[in-house]
């Protein structure tokens, strides 16, 4: 999974797996992190909530 | 902020979100995964120090050589030794799982106890040696004082006649005063009874398989471990790239697709109990077309021709009795072949080098049928075979050191006066030595047991005799039962006072000529690790049990040990003349049997050929050495005798004990007139079909399943199929459209019905069995022993309802009529 | 008493009859519970797989849920990606199912493993050659991109909008929802591929064995499809199965419809390529491996009836119907066909799975029966008896239907 | 990865089926060797462990024609893409490219049990229980430290011994060899035989006796036409028996007729045939 697990090898098979889960990971990461702030920012008011 | 329950939310959520960021679950998680890795619960084997240690196996006949790897002292795997002239390299798979006999502590006692709980159940209590062994001496010394030490007998079931310890138990027996010394029935006895009759040699059987071309057996289960797997199976490889090579032939005469039969080169399946008709018309063809050897027979054999004898009474040759009696068309009757067959049978086994013709019923373990034994013996005389290459060896037992003579008290040479109870030797079965089925039903059969005190060794009766549980019956009524096994046996579990022998793996004993064997060798087992627990070596034991007993007893067992009884014996051997202490491996111990070439012995003198046999476990004399025992035959007449004046002697001289007639009958022997003293064949006893019984229990073994006294290692039950054993249920096997006769199911629940018994078995529909016959296996059904075996299975034994085998009067146990009715 | 939970305006039962409704479903999920325990604690020989039932009912189920929890991503896809507005409506509903059918399936296959404590060696020693692992993979993934889906509609219930960090938070993911409906998408289209790749490579197993596109078998894609075609058919099927027990209209019918036609058009793609797929396999591969179609019904209770109503009556029959406007609108019939197709989907599985690995390949082995024990009853109902369980949990106290409303005016009025 | 070859040794095993005569003492052997352990129940063949297993097998004919024989089946050490390994998640099952052993690693091993499911041979075996060594029972006494003990929820399967392998080459390194002899390493089945059916050996090393016997007309592997690449080759000399150990479309089968060869040596089938 990471290069520290000893099966790990630096080969085109890894890289295209392992590229496309991290980038699915990271995407769902910054959407989270991206609602966070903005909630954060709203709360503090910096940013105006739309309202609905 | 005051805790109220929104900031305690707060709190937990935090914390929880918190801790996911610290270390600590993934350390978890890592850590439990590690503990599923070593789980307290799963064994980890110590390591240490490897060795190997030589011995040599006395689970069965076979006598292979084994060599156990040791980890410093535990014993971890047993392997075939290759420097050992028996078995190069490989072993069976009951000798394979050997350590679980010796390691698996519930199927053994391990001290001397106490009977306490009802017979049979099972239940001992501790007990001291010195208390065990003083109880014994205390009931010898009350029946001597008594005056009737007759009522002391033994069962021994060691394998070998003539090995040391039955010598010491039929010596304690005999300085006692019992004639009563007992032993389970094998194959052994059968042959050597034949041997002594029509050679007037008392060797084991020896056969020179690997040098055959042409094998006729008459039901020797090579594949299900006739004699011992370990170099049967070898010597059967070299049949098979013969075979190959169309160099030889094995022809397997049976009425089951076994795996001899399936494996052999041709298949003949004939009705049971006629193997004799059989041979005899074999031999017929031979003499008929003149294939026979007409030098060996005119020189060597009496009774081939009619004669006359002194008396000037006329009487009928062999020959005479083969022409007129067994013409293929009259065999074919009997045994259900075509007579074509027989007749290819007889030209093929008359053209062959070195064609044999062997006998011995499945592995051996019981008796064989004599006048069958002879009839087959005959065959081989005819080809003119007898010590040829791959042919029957006729020998002389092993030169063994004799024991001293001894003096016998009055008490003990009254009792010695005795008849022996199972009437072996009497006239009724005048060269039988032992006949345990008759001692059960004497025993039963009178009023209170004439047998006050029972010791067994090695054996197992209560299992393993093919009585329908007649011995069993008897046990219940001896009153005192010592048993010397190291296993929790049936026999034992009815025994009073357990004196447990070591297992094979921790004693020094020794193992004579293993079976059929072309050549002399004497094996000498060592302790592979010491003694686990508090048992002792039932040899030592007896000398102590004779010197608590003292006086003349005392005196005939003057050793201090059992190993000095063994190095006796080895003198034996070391003053017969050279031998081989040595084995590399290559050479073919079973070679040049023509060429008979000096031998130098490759040891300097006594003391180290006792050295080297206790640490190589091992004494022969090759083949090339021995070359085949060209003396003389050893009987009244010095020939080979078709017409036998020893069964004529028995007969004729004891016609006071009544007509001629009565006294056949005695014996059991059906036809009348010469043809009694000659090969032939006898009706089966009782009817083999009746409309109560119209079936056939024909009971089989397996090679991976221990029939004899010994219990199955564990590990076999892995090797079993689920169409021999499933759960608790063995299975018979029968024919498919038998079994649709009796519209019956595969693996449905039945019970097999004899007029002694019946046992709950499921069907195993088979083509390969023989339309009308019932095939259960031998070795199931266990009572004793631990949760591996017990209660597995149904032991054939229970039913079987043994007629006497004509002129031996052992067990008929090869045909039983049975019913098959609906579990 | 908890009125204050319940949405808006809307009319739910009263908390007795609701807590009695749910007595069964709790039953359900103690005897798995129990299973579960049992399976953990003494292992799997509480079951009654074996060495030749390695796969067995529990992994049935896996796939069979996986395969209806499409309808999740897919309606996911159409409503953010494509930009069907209509599916609005349903998007939630579909979401639920999704996550009930995913997270029941991991927890499934947390017990089916013989070291569960070991399970995450799938992610650390991936090996990256084994279809499973992908779909291992994917599975987690895609099952936290539900969660995140969920949330907002969690969110949304009356009392946590009354806290502003929540309602604010839940809208703005909302908001970018889209983003997760993309990679939802892209990684279910891979395990639910995966899943089907997993038997296809199995070249040694002549039953399942299929030749591929580069490493992925042709099973890679037509589980795919399959998946698409009959998850939105499931997610109908509950949608109308609690407007039937909650006795009133929840979706308007466009939405339905709309997921019913789509469906239709799919299951026909999804039945051609089968059938190809089928008839490639019959004349290709199981000659090739010294065998004919009849060779694996030799023994046995399965025979070709299985692919008959598999094929036939569960794929082409629906198809038809859902593909008829008239047909598919009459409730009836959209529900016969929708059952259908999720009926000739999970058979289609348990072919794949449990057909597979009884038929022997050694031809003198016999074939073996298998029956499963209440303790794989008992874990797989209880995934039932859970989903039941949460989806009415989220229908009481969850909008999850936002036209509920409007659909039924007079009820809501009369109960204010 | 599995583009690879194996290179270096490729051990492999010749089991003659004329020979072999089912004592089952190879099964033993096996267990024996390798801490296999005896569950009181072994009449559950589903479940019970035996890396090598002995099928039997009928000529299905009718008494007297009828004729029984035996396939010992030890794990095939398939040499092309094992089935098993390239589907195995946690990576537990390795084809070793320098000695053709498919290693089977327990304590990484999940119990997926997917390699059972892809593999056509039966051969890999779940512990569906922890081993059998009750308390005080001694069954644990005769255990081999070579071999590790399995705990439950794992998958094993026949290694050809590979701990004798190392013990061979710890044995030729301390004599300062690099290479080993061939009956230095040889499997606990093959040593045991009584029969001397089963050979063992290097099938890269024309010397050893395998990779001449595999030459013979008679040898045969099981599913061959799977691909899978068997590295555990069997010989026999009856058609019928060959016929059963892949699957044909009629006509596809031939038997063996290598007239130059037979005429020289051998017939289709010895003995039997020939009365």
């Amino acid at each position: 999974m990471t290069p520290f697990s000893f099966e790990w090898l630096w080969n085109v098979e890894y890289f295209i797996f392992f590229g496309f889960l991290y980038l699915a990971l990271t995407v769902i990461g910054c959407g989270l992190v991206f609602a966070a702030i903005k909630t954060a920012l709203q709360l503090m008011g910096f940013m105006r909530e739309r309202h609905f | 902020m005051e805790l109220n329950r929104r900031n305690f939310v707060k709190l937990l959520v935090g914390g929880a979100v918190g801790i996911q960021l610290t270390p600590l679950p993934w350390k978890l998680t890592d850590d439990i995964a590690i503990w599923t890795q070593n789980w307290p619960w799963v064994p980890v084997p110590p390591a240490g120090a490897f060795d190997s240690v030589k011995s040599v196996c006395s689970l069965c006949p076979g006598g292979c050589g084994i060599a156990v790897r040791k980890v410093d002292e535990r014993a971890v795997k047993i392997e075939g030794r290759t420097d050992y002239p028996v078995n190069p390299g490989g072993i069976c798979p009951i000798g394979m799982g050997g350590l679980q006999l010796l390691y698996d502590k519930d199927i053994r006692f391990t001290r001397p106890m106490k009977r306490v709980g009802p017979r049979g159940a099972g239940v001992f209590q501790d007990i001291s040696w010195e208390e065990a062994i003083g109880t014994l001496c205390s009931r010898i010394s009350d029946l001597r004082s008594q005056g009737k030490p007759e009522a002391l007998a033994a069962v021994d079931g060691s394998y070998m006649r003539g090995s040391t310890m039955s010598l010491l138990i039929e010596r304690l027996l005999k300085a006692i005063g019992s004639p009563n010394y007992l032993r389970t029935p094998s194959f052994e006895d059968t042959y050597q009874m034949t041997s002594t009759l029509m050679t007037g040699r008392e060797g084991p059987l020896a056969c020179d398989l690997e040098n055959s071309d042409f094998v006729l057996s008459f039901g020797c289960g090579f594949l299900e471990g006739w004699e011992g797997a370990g170099r049967i199976l070898n010597a059967w490889t070299i049949l098979r790239d013969k075979a190959l090579s169309k160099k030889a032939k094995v022809v397997q005469i049976e009425s089951r697709a076994s795996n001899t039969a399936s494996k052999a080169d041709l298949w003949v399946p004939i009705k049971p109990q006629t193997e004799a008709a059989l041979a005899l018309g074999i031999s017929h063809v031979l003499v008929k077309e003149g294939l026979y050897n007409r030098k060996f027979v005119e020189e060597q054999c009496f009774g081939f021709d009619d004669w006359t004898s002194s008396d000037g009474k006329e009487h009928i040759g062999f020959k005479t009795l083969l022409l007129k009696k067994y013409g293929p068309e009259q065999v074919a009757q009997i045994t259900g072949l075509k007579p074509s067959r027989i007749v290819s049978l007889a030209v093929d086994f008359a053209k062959a080098k070195a064609p044999v013709a062997l006998f011995g019923k499945e592995k051996g373990d019981l008796n064989g049928s004599l006048y069958e034994c002879m009839s087959i013996m005959a065959l081989n005389a005819l080809a003119g075979k007898l010590n040829q290459p791959g042919g029957i060896l006729i020998s002389d037992p092993l030169p063994l050191g004799i024991l001293p003579d001894f003096q016998q008290d009055p008490v003990a040479l009254a009792g010695n006066s005795k008849p022996r109870l199972d009437g072996a030797g009497s006239p009724s079965y005048p060269f039988t030595r032992s006949l345990i089925n008759n001692f059960a039903d004497t025993v039963s059969g009178s009023g209170d047991s004439p047998v006050d005190t029972l010791m067994v060794f090695s054996s197992n009766p209560a299992f393993t005799l093919p009585d329908g549980g007649r011995f069993k019956k008897a046990l219940e009524k001896i009153p005192f039962i010592v048993s010397f096994s190291p296993f929790r046996d049936e026999t034992a579990f009815m025994a009073d006072l357990i004196l447990p022998n070591h297992t094979y793996l921790e004693k020094m004993d020794d193992v004579v000529w293993p079976a059929a064997l072309q050549f002399p060798l004497y094996g000498l087992s060592r302790p592979v690790v010491k003694p686990l627990y508090d048992t002792r070596h039932s040899g030592d034991v007896i000398l102590q049990i004779a010197k608590k007993l003292g006086n003349t007893i005392g005196d005939a067992f003057p050793w201090g040990a059992y190993e000095d009884v063994l190095k006796i014996r080895a003198m034996g051997l070391f003053k017969s003349g050279p031998g081989l202490v040595h084995y590399d491996g290559k050479t073919q111990t079973w070679e040049d049997l023509q060429v008979k070439t000096a031998l130098k012995p490759d040891y300097k003198d006594f003391d180290e050929l006792w050295k080297t046999l206790k640490s190589n476990g091992l004494w022969y004399r090759p083949q090339y050495a021995t070359g085949a025992g060209q003396d003389p035959f050893k009987t009244p007449t010095g020939r080979f005798e078709f017409y036998n004046s020893r069964i004529e002697q028995a007969v004729s001289g004891n016609t006071r004990n009544g007509s001629r007639e009565e006294i056949l009958d005695a014996m059991g022997i059906h036809v009348r007139g010469d043809e009694v003293f000659m090969p032939h064949y006898e009706k089966p006893a009782i009817p083999v079909k009746s409309s109560d019984y119209p079936l056939q229990l024909v009971p089989y073994e397996l090679i991976n399943l221990a029939t004899s006294w010994t219990p199955s290692p564990p590990f076999l039950m892995k090797t079993l199929y689920d169409n021999e054993l499933l759960k608790d249920t063995s299975f018979a096997e029968i024919h498919p459209r038998t079994a649709a006769e009796y519209h019956l199911k595969d693996a449905q629940r039945v019970w097999i019905e004899s007029p002694s018994g019946k046992v709950n078995v499921r069907i195993a529909l088979f083509e390969g069995a023989m339309p009308g016959m019932v095939y259960l296996p031998l070795g199931l059904g266990h009572s004793a022993y631990d949760e591996f075996l017990r209660g597995k299975g149904s032991n054939p034994n229970d039913i079987i309802h043994p007629s006497k085998d004509p002129l031996s009067g052992m067990p008929v146990w090869w045909n039983t009529p049975v019913r098959i009715t609906k579990a | 008493m908890d009125s204050p939970l319940i949405p808006e305006g809307v009319k739910r039962c009263s908390p007795k009859v609701f807590f009695f409704w749910t007595l069964p479903w709790l039953g359900l999920l103690l005897w798995g519970g129990l299973a579960a325990i049992l399976c953990l604690w003494k292992g799997l020989n509480q079951t009654n797989m074996s060495n030749i039932f390695a796969f067995a009912l529990w992994i049935v189920f896996d796939l069979g849920l996986i395969a209806l929890g499409a309808g999740a991503f897919f309606t996911g896809f159409l409503t953010y990606i494509i930009g069907k507005k209509e599916l609005k409506n349903i998007i939630n509903a579909a979401v639920i199912i999704g996550f009930i059918c995913y997270s029941g399936a991991v927890a499934m296959l947390g017990i089916d493993i013989g070291q569960p404590l070991r399970g995450w060696f799938i992610f650390w020693h991936a090996n990256i050659h084994s279809m499973l692992v992908e779909v291992s993979f994917c599975i987690t993934c895609y099952l936290g991109v539900l969660a995140v889906e969920f949330i907002p509609i969690i969110l949304a219930n009356r009392k946590l909008q009354e806290v502003k960090e929540f309602r604010l938070f839940g809208h703005n993911l909302h908001e970018i929802m889209a983003v997760f409906a993309a990679t939802g998408t892209f990684l279910s289209f891979f395990h639910q591929g995966s899943l089907g790749g997993m038997f296809g490579v199995m070249y040694a197993r002549p039953f399942a064995a299929r030749e591929g596109f580069y490493i992925w078998p042709w099973t890679f894609f037509l589980f795919i499809l399959s998946a698409i075609a009959v998850g939105p058919c499931f997610t109908i099927l509950c949608t109308k199965l609690t407007e039937a027990i909650s006795r009133k209209k929840l979706v308007p019918d466009n939405a339905v419809q709309l997921l019913a036609k789509i469906s239709a058009w799919l299951l026909s793609a999804y039945m051609i390529l089968k059938i190809a797929d089928t008839l490639a396999w019959i004349y290709g591969i199981v000659p090739q491996e010294g065998l004919t179609f009849m060779d694996f019904f030799k023994q046995g209770p399965y025979g070709v009836w299985m692919v008959v109503v598999e094929i036939i009556i569960c794929g082409i029959l629906p198809a038809i119907i859902l593909m008829i406007p008239n047909a598919r609108k009459q409730t009836g019939w959209l529900i016969t066909a929708s059952l259908l197709a999720c009926v000739g989907i999970i058979l289609n599985r348990f072919m794949f799975i449990i057909v597979t690995l009884a038929i022997p390949v050694m031809p003198f082995t016999r074939f073996w029966s298998y029956l499963p024990t209440w303790q794989e009853w008992g874990l797989s109902l209880a995934i039932v008896g859970y989903g039941i369980l949460l989806f009415s949990l989220a229908y009481r106290y969850l909008p999850v239907f936002p036209k509920e409303l409007e659909l039924n005016p007079n009820l809501e009025t009369r109960t204010a | 990865m599995e583009e690879e070859h194996v290179h270096g040794h490729r051990f492999g095993m010749v089991i003659d089926l004329d020979k072999c005569t089912g004592c089952g003492t190879c099964m033993v052997a096996c267990a024996a060797e390798n801490n296999v352990s005896v569950r009181p129940d072994e009449s559950d063949k589903q479940r019970s462990i035996t890396w090598m297993q002995l099928f039997k097998i009928s000529n299905g004919k009718d008494f007297p024609d009828t004729e029984v024989s035996y396939f010992p089946r030890p794990c095939m050490h398939c040499n092309h893409h094992p089935p098993c390994v390239s589907v195995c998640v946690a990576t537990a099952t390795k084809l070793d490219f320098h000695t053709g052993i498919v290693s089977q690693i327990y304590t990484r091993c999940i119990g997926c049990r997917y390699c059972q499911a892809a593999c056509p041979y039966q051969a890999r075996y779940f512990n569906w229980w922890d081993g059998y060594f009750p308390k005080g029972k001694g069954l644990d006494r005769y255990l081999s430290p070579e071999v590790s003990p399995r705990m439950r929820g794992v998958v094993e399967k026949c290694t050809f011994c590979h701990h004798r392998l190392m013990r061979a080459k710890n044995q030729a390194y301390a004599e300062d060899r690099r290479e080993i002899e061939e009956d230095e390493y040889v499997t606990a089945c093959a040593e045991a035989c009584p029969a001397q059916a089963i050979t063992f050996g290097d099938l890269n090393n024309p010397e050893h006796k395998v990779s001449q016997l595999i030459k013979h007309p008679f040898a045969f592997r099981l599913l061959d036409r799977l691909g899978t690449e068997p590295k555990v080759y069997y010989l026999s000399s009856r058609d019928w028996i060959r016929r059963l150990a892949d699957n044909f479309l009629p006509g596809e089968y031939h038997p063996v007729v290598n007239k130059n060869w037979m005429e020289r040596e051998w017939s289709t089938k010895p003995g039997r045939d020939t009365f």
